[in-house]
């Protein structure tokens, strides 16, 4: 067995990378249900059919998320830079990788969450409404609780996802396991480094789904 | 207290256009039980729902209170709608909440203190009968259960209309009989507005005061209950107020096999005279032997009444007398068929 | 590409055998080179299919398994590390120009005004990351273990009496971040598709008897083929060298 | 044809855990027409659908047609669903699909030929008076039109058993006739088993054969709807049973209160009896003058017969005699109050 | 302006960019929803509570789905080259750029597939039980169906994700306009290149999502 080939990793180096990527992957999920969150209720709001329904609003708020959507990962990080430095103060490294994940992931997330919005009972919001419910209340107290399981399930999708996409900030410098695993992994040919990074990855994102599951389970009222 | 005027409402478009209320005119007067029956499909949740504008009509106003709420700014109806509860034919319940939490979800909306909304969801799931189930959710009630949380949730902020839409449709006659008794009590009470859809003549009967009868989208016939009940002029009005006096329909089709050439006729009562033997007395005093082929003696609302279909052994000249003896009684008398 | 070949192939009269080299190569400056002679084999029955990359691996790989016939994107050092680590076996055919690696800043005129715990931003791919170290070695800012030479990696440094703060980035990332760092290595290509000009705004840069020739490459099989010696010889031609020499304004300098 | 032995289950677990059915043993015959009625939340939804085993009992068998099906491996239990067709409470159609292909949907599933698909949906269609809406999608539906696609889709197969859960609570007395009827005739035609939940006597007194009484999920009282109707024992039964003789609960709180010294009966008559004047005869004999008080005359499925509560004009000695009278006559009479 | 800056743009290579950018888009989306969808549908069925209900075979499926997608997509491109030969003869260009974007979006595009699925009415399912539906059936006829509101929009964020993912396939000599974006806006500091391509690239996916919306619309029945 190559056995020892993993005793000469750098432990503290790879413990570095799943700090590194812990924290942006935390912050980058919070921060991408803080704005996508609204995003996708707005979106929902105003698509055709639904209570706010407004054509151009709709239109605008469609047009910029997909504009967002269809920028690579990596221009949208230089196309951004100006942005991110005013944000964290600097737009390399972990503070610097945050914005460009969230500003890459909430579009997407906005949109799993307008496709589970959607899927709520058009009789429970009429029923809402007719209690004389604001429209606060009907999406904080009717399509937020009645979608969660669906919104569970997206915000699990939307932290994975991230997962992978923060592999791609060792671009400017962001660390964490997957820039590890593509730097000595891949273009190092240090396999042990690959197959360690990659595990700890897998085993990351396996807790995330398990978590997420077993919410949406208990959630499940159907 | 809600007063329609010319409402249509159509669905759709084209050549798939629904013309599902047409030059609707309706007024409900404050504090009174307003029924609305009709065959399935005549328009009848479409047109309580313009009530509370949950359905836009495509022309004509809704009056509630004076307003004319068509024409409401958005967050003026809202506040209005916080002083019309509305039970729905499908419930409508929210399937994320407990029974109890559906219940306190009116109440939540409007910011009650907390230990009131407790002790009201208390309340309120007594008065239905769910003490066992507040902590299920939807997904496990039966349906009768389900309609009960959404009666309850429907009571919950006391508002000052109460708008049903098949409230009890799917409650077996003693669930029916506690939640009618208790509609008519917060009605006497509270002096709540209710307007009641309903394909049961029985509920109609037992609680309401006046009645409309929608047929293809139009009201055909309107009136208090007695004598829209009685004196039913339309033929929707007529099969309903048939399958009412029970089993009337039933007997219709044996009147000609089985009868041959005896006098049928029926008598109407109402008021104290229900109770009294004028029939009785009136026959003795004829020599008339009768058979009663159907009969039914109830109550409108407060008011007693009888209707019976009976059968004189007498034809001609005898059986006309009997009839004018019957009719100088005070009976109301119809000749149904002649011997 | 292949389209246009394939018509001027018939147009010439349906030339008997011609060639199909396919070279992978990174953009600047060695695709554009490629380019430059592309029409030149054309004429001597080479057709040449350029496949760029954005990554530094694929084109070895490529080669080795003969999916691609040769590459031009690396230098000496970087080659022999990859056949060391991968057990490929390339070999170089010819150099062709060298890319003198610089450090540039905006904060600083000098290297002596590098404070202590200034950040550093060096590229991080293994092919450039181990050259800005040894740059920085050489200008006596920090020091390698002995021995790795070219291929040092930031867990190399023995000694880093400045403190630096040194930074892996992608390499064209470097002159994007250059405001926010104190010092950025950045190789020459990336320099002046930012405008920089290397022999003016360099604080420091490679002389030009570095190791780290570009080369094209090769499978020992087919190193010495007619295809890519004809691609070797024109690539070592003095039209190629004008067109270094009149394009690259000297931040890429022909090494033959 | 069905038969339920010792069927329980319960549902959820530890505290929460709920008996839905406790010791069920039902059998219900070939060709015929089995009621099941109990108050809401009795379990009647989950016992009806043991019978397709879209709820596995946790202990019991249920036996179709000589089969065990609770040891029937998937494919075979597949395959005899075929056969049992089943009208839901909440409808559940496919919102997907118009109603022409809801109605479809299950002879799609069977491979029906085309043609013949065609032929029975549009047939169906027609049955069920839906000829207007054939196009339309579910939520384009009054709630009665979705319960009559049910109807429509649960028939389309000519299955061998029907399974019905309140089939007609959402339809107006007259699509419940029509509905009934079709029922009456596909089970007397076609011989097909019906096993029909509802909380409305009537319908069970206008087609069932046998009823089976269902109170806090075991079987109180079951046998001949003749028998359950006209002689409840157990208190549910006799709710309902109340119920359907019409006003007799309205009336019941009268008794005391308005009439004072006076002797009030119940009179039942059965059969051809029903339609002669029995009662004015004897009557007329004992010189008692009488008032009918609450009264029905009616059918159980194909038996006439009435009920009336009468107060004879006569207390002590003279009301003993008349009784005996009517008794003599061959009527049964259950004395309520003495004068 | 700098308009002229925008003639001597090789327009050629930006229209073969398109091309390239099209077929690996149409490709892809085409496999992924192919191998996808049944994934999907699997995972829906063993999972706890539903129809096949089967712990062990959905713990399973889910790790390896759990596994494709923790992988970041440059090591997953590398590591599956064997594969990709193996299927399309070649690991580089614009055939070499399938099998991976395909085995990345696969997983993903289940996982959507499982959230969409679970928001079927159960009623609906019993109805077609009740009526002796095989499970072909029930997936067919009723899943399928009744979620096909979910599953296009579920497809529409797949396609528009794997725009984004083509980007990267410039790692393997995929091109494309993602990878022209790249090689000259970023590499080469060609703003007008990059422009061009990012604006192509939005129209794109404007009308992928405008296209996913409209029928979304037309078949949301509720
Ligand atoms: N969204 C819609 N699109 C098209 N037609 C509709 C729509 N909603 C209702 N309808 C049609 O309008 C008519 C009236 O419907 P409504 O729900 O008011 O009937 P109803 O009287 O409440 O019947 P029921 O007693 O069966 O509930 C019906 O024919 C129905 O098919
Ligand atoms: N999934 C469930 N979990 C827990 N309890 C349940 C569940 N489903 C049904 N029950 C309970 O089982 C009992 C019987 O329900 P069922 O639906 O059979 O009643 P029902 O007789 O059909 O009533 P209704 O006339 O109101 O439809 C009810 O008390 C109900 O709350
Ligand atoms: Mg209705
Ligand atoms: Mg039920």
């Amino acid at each position: 067995m190559d056995k020892p080939s993993f005793w000469d990793l750098d432990w503290e180096e790879i413990g570095r990378a799943c700090l590194d990527t812990l924290t942006m992957l935390g912050a980058s999920t919070f921060f991408t249900v803080l704005i996508g969150l609204p995003l996708g209720i707005l979106l929902f709001l105003t698509s055709g059919g639904q209570l706010l329904q407004q054509k151009a609003l709709y239109g605008i708020l469609s047009f910029v998320v997909n504009v967002l959507r269809s920028v690579p990962f990596v221009i949208l990080m230089i196309v951004i830079i100006p942005f991110t430095k005013l944000l964290v103060g600097t737009s390399i490294g972990v503070p610097g990788a945050i914005p460009p994940l969230v500003i890459g992931a909430a579009p997407f997330f906005a949109r799993l969450v307008e496709t589970s919005l959607r899927e709520v009972d058009r009789g429970v919001i009429e029923a809402a409404q007719s209690m004389g419910a604001t429209y606060n209340q009907i999406v904080g107290k009717v399509l937020l609780r009645e979608a969660r399981p669906g919104l569970i399930a997206a915000i699990t999708i939307t932290a994975v996802t991230l997962v992978s996409y923060t592999a791609m900030s060792g671009v400017i410098g962001g660390g964490g396991l997957g820039d590890l695993a593509i730097r000595y992994g891949y273009q190092r040919f240090q396999t042990n480094v690959m197959i360690v990074t990659v595990v700890i990855l897998v085993v990351l994102v396996q807790v995330l789904q398990m978590l997420g599951d077993r919410l949406v389970r208990s959630y499940q009222r159907k | 207290m809600i007063e329609l005027r010319q409402i249509n409402k159509t669905y759709g478009s084209g050549a798939g256009v629904v013309q599902a209320l047409k030059d609707i005119d309706l007024t409900v007067r404050k504090a009174e039980i307003f029924g609305i029956i009709g065959h399935s499909g005549a328009g009848k949740s479409t047109l309580i729902r313009t009530i509370n504008l949950l359905e836009r009509p495509t022309s004509g106003q809704v009056m509630v209170d004076g307003t004319d709420i068509t024409s409401l700014p958005h967050h003026r109806l809202q506040e209005r709608r916080r002083s019309i509860g509305m039970i729905f034919q499908h419930f409508n319940l929210l399937s994320s909440l407990s029974v109890h939490d559906n219940i306190a979800f009116p109440l939540r909306l409007s910011k009650q203190p907390k230990a009131e909304t407790e002790r009201r969801v208390k309340e309120l799931i007594g008065l239905v009968g769910l003490e066992d189930h507040a902590d299920k959710h939807p997904a496990q009630l039966s349906g009768g259960q389900k309609q009960r949380v959404g009666i309850a949730r429907a009571l919950a902020t006391n508002p000052k209309v109460l708008l049903c839409d098949e409230a009890t449709s799917a409650l077996d006659p003693q669930t029916t009989q506690s939640i009618l008794a208790l509609l008519l009590e917060i009605n006497r009470k509270l002096h709540i507005t209710i307007v009641l859809i309903t394909h049961e003549m029985q509920v109609i009967r037992a609680i309401c005061d006046r009645v409309a009868v929608l047929d293809g989208g139009m009201i055909v016939e309107s009136g208090d209950v007695a004598s829209v009940f009685l004196k039913p002029q339309h033929r929707t009005t007529k099969d309903f107020v048939a399958q009412a006096s029970d089993g009337s329909e039933a007997y219709a089709g044996l009147i000609d096999k089985e009868r041959g050439k005896r006098t049928q006729v029926k008598i109407t009562f109402i008021g104290k005279q229900t109770y009294e033997p004028v029939l009785y007395e009136t026959m003795k005093e004829m020599n008339v032997p009768f058979a009663i082929l159907q009969g039914t003696i109830s109550r409108l609302k407060d008011t007693p009444y009888g209707q019976l279909i009976v059968e004189l052994h007498a034809a001609g000249e005898e059986a006309d007398r009997t009839l004018t003896a019957l009719r100088d009684q005070g009976l109301d008398v119809e000749v149904l068929t002649v011997g | 590409a292949p389209a246009e070949s394939s018509a001027n192939g018939a147009a010439a009269g349906g030339a008997a055998k011609e060639v199909t080299l396919k070279v992978g190569a990174t953009a600047v400056p060695h695709a554009e080179i490629l380019n430059s002679v592309k029409a030149k084999l054309k004429e001597q029955g080479v057709n040449l299919e350029i496949k760029e990359f954005t990554d530094y691996v694929q084109p070895n790989v490529q080669v080795a398994e003969k999916q691609l016939d040769a590459n031009f994107f690396q230098h000496t050092p970087y080659l022999e590390q990859q056949n060391k680590d991968k057990g490929f076996n390339l070999v170089k055919v010819t150099g062709v120009h060298i890319e003198p690696f610089g450090g540039y800043s905006q904060k600083i005129k000098k290297i002596d005004e590098l404070k202590d715990g200034a950040t550093v931003a060096i590229p991080n791919d293994p092919s450039n990351g181990g050259r800005a170290l040894a740059l920085l070695e050489k200008n006596k800012l920090i020091k390698l273990k002995d021995g790795v030479g070219v291929n040092g990696t930031v867990k190399d440094i023995v000694d880093n009496p400045k403190k630096l703060n040194i930074k892996e980035l992608e390499a064209a990332m470097l002159p994007r971040v250059l405001g926010e760092v104190d010092l950025a290595l950045i190789n020459t290509n990336y320099a002046l598709e930012a405008k920089l000009t290397p022999t003016k705004d360099a604080l420091f840069i490679e002389d030009s008897n570095s190791p780290y020739v570009n080369i094209l490459v090769a499978r020992p099989d087919n190193k010495d083929s007619d295809a890519i010696q004809k691609l070797a010889k024109a690539l070592n031609s003095e039209e190629v060298r004008t067109f270094i020499n009149s394009k690259y304004n000297g931040a890429v300098v022909p090494a033959f």
